[in-house]
């Protein structure tokens, strides 16, 4: 549970707000092998930790990346370490976005602004093993054009014939000729089998509702609809009790969850 | 990479209406002070020193509240000279002691006014920094705790968020295993509505908490105000606890109004 | 040299707008025409926070607390006099070992506020330094010695007090709780060590340069049979007062004056006096420890010293007699069976007068059969000296008219500093204008 | 084996001689308190408890049992999961930082007087903390060697209701040796069962002899009677359903109205386990330490997420203290997370009490509305 000392090889302006950070171990024997939706535990020395998800390509982990936007002082501290600055990491946490399961099915993924960085590993993942999948489509929604992440990188994936990718804003600019309007009514456009395909959606969380009632009105089947929540989180392995929903620990139950297993809590206000 | 000499932060301490007792905090650190002097540069701190350092200052601490006409001035010309603003103490935070008189009448304070002639000029009302500007941070107590005070400067300098908890002076009491005045002495106590960061040391000195570090996050004083009668307490002395250092903070305040509207019945 | 009229014929201002290395807000102005002082004033802008004003219906065990928020600086003094007042006014006396806490507890008040103005806010005027973040550049060590002390003299509140800013453990008959012998063993080490700091510290400090200021005082101070005063005595000057604490208000008249918004207190029909240091100890030089006073031989002290600016060598003999105190108390001490004893409420008047460290701080309740508080008088030290310091800046300016303004300037400051003003303990009193509402806010 | 009152002496010595730092009951502050302890002396000897809703009284006894009391607010996790502890500490390095776990040796503990309900409550943290995934490395390295003499309930106290819980108010296991004081026809003598091999190698030591068939039933029935004395009951029969579909019970607006969102319940419950981490720095910036403190969920920064806290309301704090008592914590360790003791209802300042409240929502079931 102590952090290991990574150094900071690149920082990637993404947005106004949020970097990715490519890192690499500072001492050999170190390498965090993790499966796309699990997070590590930056320590920014002498301030503090946070959980962040990792957002590369978990075939090869190293060098290891991370997606952050600037929320308080630990995520803006990382920001702006630059080029050779140090964090601590220990990871990685959580439970992975059900890859292998989704083998066979129709894939849908939902991504709402930051959001698309636990699903980035996803995208990757199914890139390399295309063949095994259904239908694939990604569908991003951000609030303004300028809040997309991955830019250039999200138009390759635009640009291959076996991915339909969707993107949305709520908010368009004077530049903007994409699509306007909120995430959901993308996934009326989508193409899928709704009897055969495994949706995987990160996001603030009534977006994520809002996903869900859509997906569910298609006749997607709630056990098939998987979801990344958010809790305040010390420890990450089950012992500080912060990040408890219900019965489920965030930090070990989750991150990911099938939607079915959760869905009677996040009815509830305020658990 | 260039090295680029980093200059020091200037820090600068302002006196309103107090004790002085919350700044001697800053001096009361006699294991840090002079470590604390090589990471910062002391831009204006008079009860300690006569040179000052022209502003803007990186930190403002500031102690006491606003009771005069030309406090109400100077206090903005200290925020606009400041970058960060910390109130200091339950003066500062909440109008300290002196805003009993927010609760005289003014008619029957005017009648108490001497014979002799009148040369001071003050304000009805003694209030908190933050009704007159932007508080970026406020810290507790009267005094405040020097340990929360280095823990404010440290996370300034560190960039980090000030670990200065909200929660009831009963979570340090409980961490320390003090034993609970109330309930094992039948000592009533304003732990159970009064933010931390004293470590709980009325109750390690066996006697109640009297609220000086003010209302906790989520305070509940009608809850607790049953309990004291309980025990015993009347109506005026449940009044007279909570108007004391942290009178004018807007729990205890309404906590003590609310009760005056109760009657003063008297259980004694 | 600019502004400064050129020798003895000149007139010229010396003001200083916001006085430095004292407790609280104040400034100084002075007014030379033709080469006399017209004009003298201490101006007190500190708010009033009329304390006496909301005692009035207070429960008379809250005094204590209540009264310490007057002073950050010297809040066991105000718990102190209320206390012996309360205590006075409800027929009970704390006696024995609880007696003997009290002082204990008041030693490391003296000892935390001495060490604070001799070092941290004296000093540097002897070695032209602005301040003991300046001086600490060149003398480390000075500054060390010097936290060091306050720490011991702070360690002494925190264990007795709870901590060293408005202390939690006084009450109304003693304290809340005791702390352990073990508790108190642990506080011998660091005495020892700060007896002797005051001790060197006392034979360097006697190297520096005095300015040749002797003033003919009244020294007003309290006397005890048998030890140096802190809690009780009588109120004794060299001029033949020698009264009761009872009678201080025969004697004593508080008096408002336009610049400040500090009382100032007259010996009536006297007028002005000396309270602090200089007083206590050229009244009571027989009752310092032998220590003490071979030490203040040694400093070149007589056992009477008319000059302010050798106030810091007195404070250091202070300290030492202090460090001394709370040592034989800590030596013999037993610890009381209970850690106060009850005190019911009864219609009364009640007299407190203590030592401050910076001189007699009197306090005078009137309580009713429930215990509430019907009125309060409280005169700290600061109101009592201040016609004093006023005084002896007319003649400080008088003498060295000669020198450069800027030199002057920081010479009159010195000359206020050395009666350690608490500028937050004198502006505390009743009277209130309220300007227009409509003024109020922004 | 019988031992009589003295062999509280050689137990003290034969713990010593191993070593072992001995924590036990003693009297401070008007309370029966654990803390380290010097000799037999030490302990509560002739001092019972009274307890109540909000309400904790020390009381002379008219005998001298030593362990004639029920439960203080301190519990073991005060020694087992310490309320603070320092995680590490790192330096700041030319190339980055460098972490240095503490480790410094300690002597282990020996805890002399657990009470039945509070071996059950070891256990249930050994389930959070070792049995888990992951495992904690400083509760492991303190519980291992924790030497536990445990001691049976000869009497309950008004908040008790171990009955309920089944978890006591005899100890069954997870003791090295186990002692039942009886005190009767003028005799004082503690019947000692050992509950492991070092218990039993130690338990020769303290010269005692075997235990007779009258002994053996004295000893029972001082049990016994504790068992009638329960001060509270709980029915848990179907009781995490029962929660689980009363989310929205209104009851939890009536104990919001009193509940203070003080910490205190959680703090005293020997089960509780929620810590925060501290990140403090030095002042010059070059070292850093992690500390673990205590935390409640009653406290609001507790579920602090960038935005606000998800838990506003001290009614949602409520619901999910109790709830994770009573239900969610059958779905995360596979055993309720109450043990019976009555500390969150002694200590509680407004006497809010759990078996009340369990009560009130099952007597008004309401499931709510999918
Ligand atoms: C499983 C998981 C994965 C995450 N992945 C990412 C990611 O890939 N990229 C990204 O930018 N952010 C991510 N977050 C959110 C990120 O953890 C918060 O933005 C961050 O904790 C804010 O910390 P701060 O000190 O900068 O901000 P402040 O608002 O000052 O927060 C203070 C403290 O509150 C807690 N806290 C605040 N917000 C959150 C939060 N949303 N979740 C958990 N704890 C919080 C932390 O302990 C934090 O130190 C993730 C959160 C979780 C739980
Ligand atoms: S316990 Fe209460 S009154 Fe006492 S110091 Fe702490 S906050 Fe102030
Ligand atoms: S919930 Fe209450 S009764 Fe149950 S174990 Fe915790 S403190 Fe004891
Ligand atoms: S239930 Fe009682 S002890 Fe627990 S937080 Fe509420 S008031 Fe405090």
């Amino acid at each position: 549970m102590v952090p290991h000392p990574f150094r900071v090889e690149r920082v990637q302006r993404e947005t106004a707000d949020t970097f990715t950070l490519t890192l690499e171990p500072a001492a050999a024997g170190i390498e965090i092998r993790y499966r796309p939706g699990q997070f590590n535990m930056l320590y920014l020395f002498g301030v503090g930790e946070v959980p962040i998800s990792v957002s590369g390509d978990a075939a090869s982990p190293v060098p290891l990346l991370h997606t952050v936007r600037v929320a308080g002082a630990v995520t803006r501290g990382i920001c702006e370490l630059g080029r050779g600055g140090t964090v601590g990491v220990r990871g990685p946490y959580g439970t992975p976005w059900p890859v292998e399961q989704a083998e066979g099915s129709d894939l849908l993924v939902i991504a709402g602004g930051i959001g698309l960085a636990p699903l980035r590993s996803v995208v990757y993942h199914l890139m390399a093993h295309r063949e095994k999948y259904g239908r694939v489509a990604i569908l991003y929604g951000t609030r303004s054009p300028d809040d997309l992440l991955y830019r250039s990188e999200v138009e390759q994936w635009r640009g291959r014939f076996d991915l339909d990718v969707d993107v949305t804003v709520d908010h368009a600019g004077l530049n903007w000729h994409g699509r306007v309007g909120v995430v959901t009514t993308l996934i009326q456009q989508a193409q899928f089998d709704p009897d055969n395909t495994v949706a995987m959606v990160c996001g603030p969380e009534i977006m994520m509702r809002f996903c869900v009632r859509e997906l569910e009105d298609q006749g997607v089947d709630l056990g098939d609809i998987h979801i990344s929540m958010e809790r305040n989180m010390k420890c990450a392995v089950g012992f500080c009790g912060h990040c408890q929903f219900g019965p489920e620990f965030i930090c070990k139950d989750g991150p990911v969850f099938s939607y079915q297993r959760i869905a009677d809590l996040l009815d509830v206000r305020e658990v | 990479m260039a090295v680029v000499e980093k200059s020091k932060p200037k820090i600068a301490v302002w006196k309103f209406a107090s004790c002085d007792g919350c700044q001697l905090s800053l001096l009361n650190c006699e294991d840090e002070l002079l470590n604390l002097l090589g990471e910062v540069e002391i831009g204006y701190f008079l009860e300690a020193s006569r040179a000052t350092v022209e502003g803007p200052y990186d930190l403002s601490l500031v102690e006491g509240s606003i009771t005069t006409p030309h406090d109400a001035e100077r206090i903005h010309s200290v925020r606009r000279r400041s970058r960060h603003l910390v109130t200091i103490g339950a003066c500062a935070t909440a109008g300290g002691i002196q805003a009993l008189r927010n609760f005289q009448d003014v008619e029957e304070f005017t009648s108490i006014v001497y014979a002799s002639p009148q040369y001071i000029s003050t304000l009805r009302k003694s209030t908190a920094i933050a009704d007159h500007v932007k508080v970026d941070l406020e810290l507790r107590g009267c005094p405040i705790d020097k340990g929360q005070l280095l823990e404010v400067i440290g996370a300034f300098l560190a960039g980090r968020k000030p670990g200065i908890p909200s929660h009831s002076v009963c979570l340090e009491c409980k961490r320390q295993g003090t034993v609970c005045v109330m309930v094992a002495h039948g000592t009533p106590c304003l732990g159970p509505v009064t933010q931390a960061g004293c470590r709980a040391l009325c109750p390690s000195y066996s006697r109640g908490c009297f609220g000086c570090f003010g209302p906790m996050e989520s305070p509940n004083t009608a809850s607790l105000s049953d309990r004291w009668r309980q025990l015993g307490e009347g109506n005026h002395n449940l009044i007279r606890a909570f108007r004391t250092f942290n009178a004018y903070a807007d729990a205890f305040r309404k906590e003590s109004e609310a009760l005056e509207v109760l009657g003063t019945r008297d259980a004694r | 040299m600019p502004d400064k009229g050129e020798g003895n014929g000149g007139s010229f201002t010396v003001s200083v707008e916001a006085l430095a290395r004292v407790e609280g807000e104040g400034g100084m102005w002075v007014a030379v025409r033709d080469g006399r002082v017209a004009e003298v004033k201490l101006n007190i802008y500190e708010p009033p926070r009329f304390f006496e004003g909301f005692m009035r219906g207070r429960r008379f065990n809250e005094a204590p607390d209540i009264t310490a928020r007057i002073c950050g600086i010297c809040p066991v003094a105000y718990q102190m006099s209320s206390c012996h007042a309360m205590e006075m006014a409800c027929g009970v006396v704390v006696d024995g070992p609880l007696r003997s806490l009290r002082r204990l507890l008041y030693c490391g008040e003296w000892i935390e506020s001495h060490a604070l103005h001799v070092f941290m806010l004296h000093a540097p005027d002897f070695l032209g330094y602005e301040s003991a973040i300046h001086m600490a550049q060149d003398h480390p060590e000075v500054v060390q010695t010097a936290l060091k002390l306050k720490k011991v003299g702070n360690d002494i509140l925190a264990l007795l007090g709870g901590r060293a800013v408005h202390p939690i453990n006084v009450r109304v008959g003693g304290f809340y709780r005791l702390p352990s012998k073990r508790q108190f063993a642990a506080l011998l080490e660091p005495l020892e060590w700060a007896r002797s700091a005051c001790l060197e510290t006392l034979d360097l400090a006697a190297g520096f340069d005095f300015p040749d200021f002797e003033q003919d005082y009244e020294f007003v101070a309290l006397r005890h049979p048998d030890e140096y005063p802190f809690n009780e005595g009588r109120l004794v000057s060299d001029k033949g007062l020698d009264i009761d604490i009872e009678d201080y208000d025969a004697h004593f008249e508080e008096i408002h004056v336009e610049h400040s918004n500090a009382l100032h207190a007259r010996l009536k029909g006297r007028g002005n006096y000396f309270v602090g240091p200089l007083a206590r100890y050229s009244l009571n030089f027989d009752r310092l420890s032998p220590l003490a006073q071979e030490a203040a031989r040694r400093a070149g002290l007589e056992p009477v010293c008319r000059n302010p600016f050798k106030s810091i060598l007195v404070r250091l003999v202070e300290l030492v007699w202090a460090c001394d105190e709370a040592l034989r108390i800590l030596g013999d001490v037993e610890l009381p069976t209970t850690p106060s004893v009850p005190v019911e409420p009864r219609d009364g008047i009640g007299h407190g007068c203590t030592e401050a460290p910076r001189g007699i701080l009197y306090h005078r309740y009137r309580i009713d059969a429930e215990g509430s508080i019907l009125d309060a008088t409280i005169i700290p030290p600061t109101s009592q000296n201040q016609p004093t310091i006023e005084s002896d800046l007319a003649r400080f300016v008088e003498q060295n008219l000669t020198l450069s303004h800027e030199d002057l300037t920081w010479q009159c400051e010195q000359a206020i500093r050395n009666y350690d003003p608490c500028i937050s303990c004198a502006t505390h009193f009743l009277e209130l204008e309220l300007v227009d509402a409509d003024a109020e806010g922004d | 084996m019988v031992v009589v009152a003295e062999g509280l002496d050689r137990l003290f010595e034969a713990l010593r001689r191993r070593e072992f730092t001995v924590v036990g009951p003693t009297v401070r502050d008007g309370a029966i308190v654990y803390d380290e302890l010097e000799s037999a002396a030490d302990l509560p000897t002739g001092w019972t408890d009274e307890q109540d809703g909000g309400h904790y009284r020390l009381e002379r006894r008219d005998d001298e049992a030593v362990f004639g009391y029920v439960v203080g607010p301190h519990s073991w996790k005060r020694y087992l999961h310490p309320p603070f502890l320092r995680l590490w500490r790192a330096e700041k390095r030319d190339d980055g930082f460098q972490v240095a776990r503490d480790e410094a040796p300690r002597k282990p503990y020996a805890f002399l007087g657990v009470r039945s309900c509070e071996l059950h409550a070891i256990a249930i943290q050994d389930r959070v903390f070792l049995e888990g995934e992951h495992v904690d490395p400083i509760y492991r390295e303190r519980r291992e060697n924790a030497f536990i003499v445990a001691v049976n309930c000869g009497q309950a106290g008004g908040t008790c209701f171990c009955v309920s819980m089944n978890t006591g108010p005899k100890a069954s296991q997870g003791f090295d040796l186990a002692l039942t004081e009886v005190l009767e026809d003028g005799r004082h003598y503690f019947v000692v069962e050992s509950g492991s091999d070092r218990g039993a190698e130690l338990l020769a030591e303290l010269g005692g002899s075997e235990a007779t068939e009258v002994e053996l039933t004295a000893a029972e029935v001082a049990v016994k009677n504790a068992v009638g004395q329960m001060g509270r009951s709980l029915e848990t029969e179907g009781l995490k359903e029962l929660l689980y579909r009363n989310y929205e019970h209104p009851r939890w607006d009536q104990v919001a109205e009193r509940c203070l969102a003080c910490t205190n319940c959680t703090m005293v419950c020997p089960t509780c386990f929620c810590s925060s981490v501290e990140d403090v720095s030095d002042l010059d910036g070059e070292g850093a330490e992690r500390w673990r403190t205590w935390d409640s969920c009653f406290s609001g920064e507790f579920s602090y997420i960038h935005g606000g806290n998800v838990r506003q309301t001290v009614k949602s704090r409520y619901r999910q203290w109790m709830t994770h008592k009573l239900a969610t914590w059958y779905d995360q360790f596979g055993s309720s997370g109450c043990v019976g003791c009555g500390r969150c209802i002694t200590w509680c300042p407004v006497a809010i009490d759990i078996t009340e409240e369990a009560a009130a929502i099952r007597l008004d079931d309401r499931p709510s509305e999918q």
